[in-house]
């Protein structure tokens, strides 16, 4: 019961792109950076939702973790750069961003051709011929076929098997430099906080307003922060960075 | 409405012969209706590479007899030609596992084998049988022919039988454990 | 001479699809003749109850697709109709797209696709075969099978196919540049 309910989770896993993709839907917006910057506490939220769920997180892959953590670190970029203007963002993030909003165009697009396929798979069925019962050439065999050969092929189809698959150490760099950048980031918006209050360009909202939407983005950036770190450590994937966690709470 | 079109189907499909009678019962239409449909049918098939073939009171869809000749080569060209690997590897699984359904055949070698496995019967080389535990499926087993040929009076004869047998069913319970995924993408690891 | 009835009968036979190439083989025909007796073939199909499927080179005889509820009363085996979210999207990644490889598939699901490609090749929806182009890659095609499922006698009847074909090869071709995709995971990791 257990195993099974752990294959259909996996076999229904949806990527970032579906969650992200659905919350911009909910909301009737196009894919630009404006609806992304928008819906991206929505998208935090969720993925911190998603790291304290353990249920669900267990039949996951660290890959598929990953992969809504690497979303995630674009998504605050975009929001970053949505709330200070003046923050200058290096060519390497501005072409994630931009990779980010052309990617999700094309998976929208997927998205909706793959409703295609809901609403035609198994409708209007071509079928082969059953096999024919007297087809059946009396008996042919084939010199290759010898005891030890059938065992040889036996043997090979069996080493074709794929095995268990381990964590990836590309993915454990990837979740690192996330938290980096958070880190990073986090500090880049504080210093334009104290510095650059004066740039603030209050249309409707006023400087206050805004000073407080930043301040809750950073708190909820600090919760992120927080919750990769327990969700790769709940995990346990990799000793690197279970050592950093160690270093950190000394 | 377009009863020719649906016995063609049918004929197609069953690629058996079939009564009058249960054509009229599947389409539910009266005799008339159906005589009707297969006379227009046979008109329709008299100048094609198919053509309905009529025997007592069955019909069924045949080669044209005109072409009989490429037919027949095709047939020796079939009986002539050695199995491919892919054929070989198959029939490994069938004997080594025994009765083994497809989905099973298909998940060890990941590619679905349902050409093959036809070949294999056609060859006489397995036998499809109701699976014993599951009436609403087939499992596939080594003819007796096969193991006569490979000079083996059972397949527990075969060489490190228990131990590929028992790699064959662990392989198969880990059949709905989706940590198992590809790791080879190199085509040497092809399933050819 | 008969070239369209020949094809016919050697469909019929065969009961498997069979290549434009092969075809002309057996009939030791050139291949404008062959594709002169297919045409017409396809053209004498149009409104019977059997119907030409087509794909790449290939070509193989199956029901009609507005018979399918009458087959499918006749069939014994079960229908799996059956996909997830990500099965879909892997399936509308592959049939609109024709021929892809595994890493421009996760590349626009955004998230490693391995599990879902082998469980869908499993179920015979997708062929997995050598990359013409590099034969040191796969890539991934659609079955004859999904074709059948999806009720199309070709790729091209497929909702929207020529209007997405179009506008995909524009947009896709500038985006996947392979230096974009390589930052995001590195070569050496993409067996995983």
């Amino acid at each position: 019961m257990e195993n099974q309910a752990y294959t259909i989770k996996t076999v229904n896993f949806e990527g970032p792109f579906v969650v992200l993709l659905n919350l911009i839907e909910e909301r009737k917006l196009f894919i630009n950076e404006i609806s992304l910057a928008r819906v991206t506490e929505d998208y935090l939220k969720y993925v911190n939702n998603l790291q304290l769920d353990k249920n669900r997180l267990a039949g996951w892959q660290a890959a598929e973790i990953a992969s809504f953590i690497v979303v995630a670190a674009t998504l605050i970029l975009i929001k970053s750069k949505s709330l200070l203007p003046n923050l200058n963002l290096t060519l390497e993030e501005e072409s994630d961003i931009k990779d980010l909003e052309d990617r999700l165009k094309i998976f929208e697009l997927y998205s909706r051709l793959a409703n295609n396929i809901k609403i035609n798979f198994g409708k209007n069925i071509i079928f082969a011929p059953l096999e024919r019962k007297n087809e059946i050439l009396a008996f042919l065999p084939d010199e290759q076929i010898t005891a030890r050969n059938m065992m040889t092929f036996a043997r090979g189809a069996l080493d074709k098997i794929p095995q268990k698959v381990f964590l990836p150490k590309v993915e454990v760099k990837k979740v690192i430099s996330i938290e980096e950048m958070i880190d990073r980031l986090t500090k880049r918006i504080e210093n334009s906080l104290k510095f650059n209050f004066k740039d603030f360009s209050g249309k409707a909202e006023t400087k206050e307003e805004r000073v407080v939407v930043i301040v809750g983005f950073l708190a909820m950036l600090e919760l992120v922060r927080q919750g990769i770190l327990h969700a790769v450590q709940e995990n346990n994937f990799a000793d690197i960075i279970i050592k950093k966690q160690e270093a950190e709470t000394m | 409405m377009n009863t020719e079109q649906k016995i063609e189907a049918i004929l197609f499909f069953k690629s058996e012969p079939m009564s009058r009678k249960r054509l009229s019962e599947i389409l539910k239409t009266g005799q008339t209706e159906i005589n009707d449909g297969i006379n227009k049918l046979k008109e329709n098939l008299k100048n094609r590479g198919v053509a309905l073939i009529e025997k007592d009171n069955e019909i069924m869809l045949g080669t044209a007899p005109i072409f009989s000749e490429l037919i027949k080569d095709l047939q020796k060209e079939e009986i002539n030609k050695g199995l491919s690997k892919a054929s070989l590897e198959t029939l490994a699984i069938i004997l080594y596992k025994n009765e083994v359904n497809r989905h099973e055949i298909d998940y060890i070698r990941g590619v679905n084998s349902s050409f093959i496995l036809r070949a294999l019967s056609i060859r006489g080389l397995i036998d499809k049988i109701i699976d014993p535990s599951d009436n609403r499926r087939y499992v596939y087993k080594p003819s007796f022919d096969l193991l006569a040929y490979m000079g083996v009076k059972s397949i527990e004869e075969l060489p490190e039988y228990s131990e590929i047998n028992n790699s064959i069913k662990n392989a198969v319970e880990n059949l709905e454990d989706p940590s198992v995924i590809e790791t080879k993408e190199s085509p040497n690891d092809a399933n050819l």
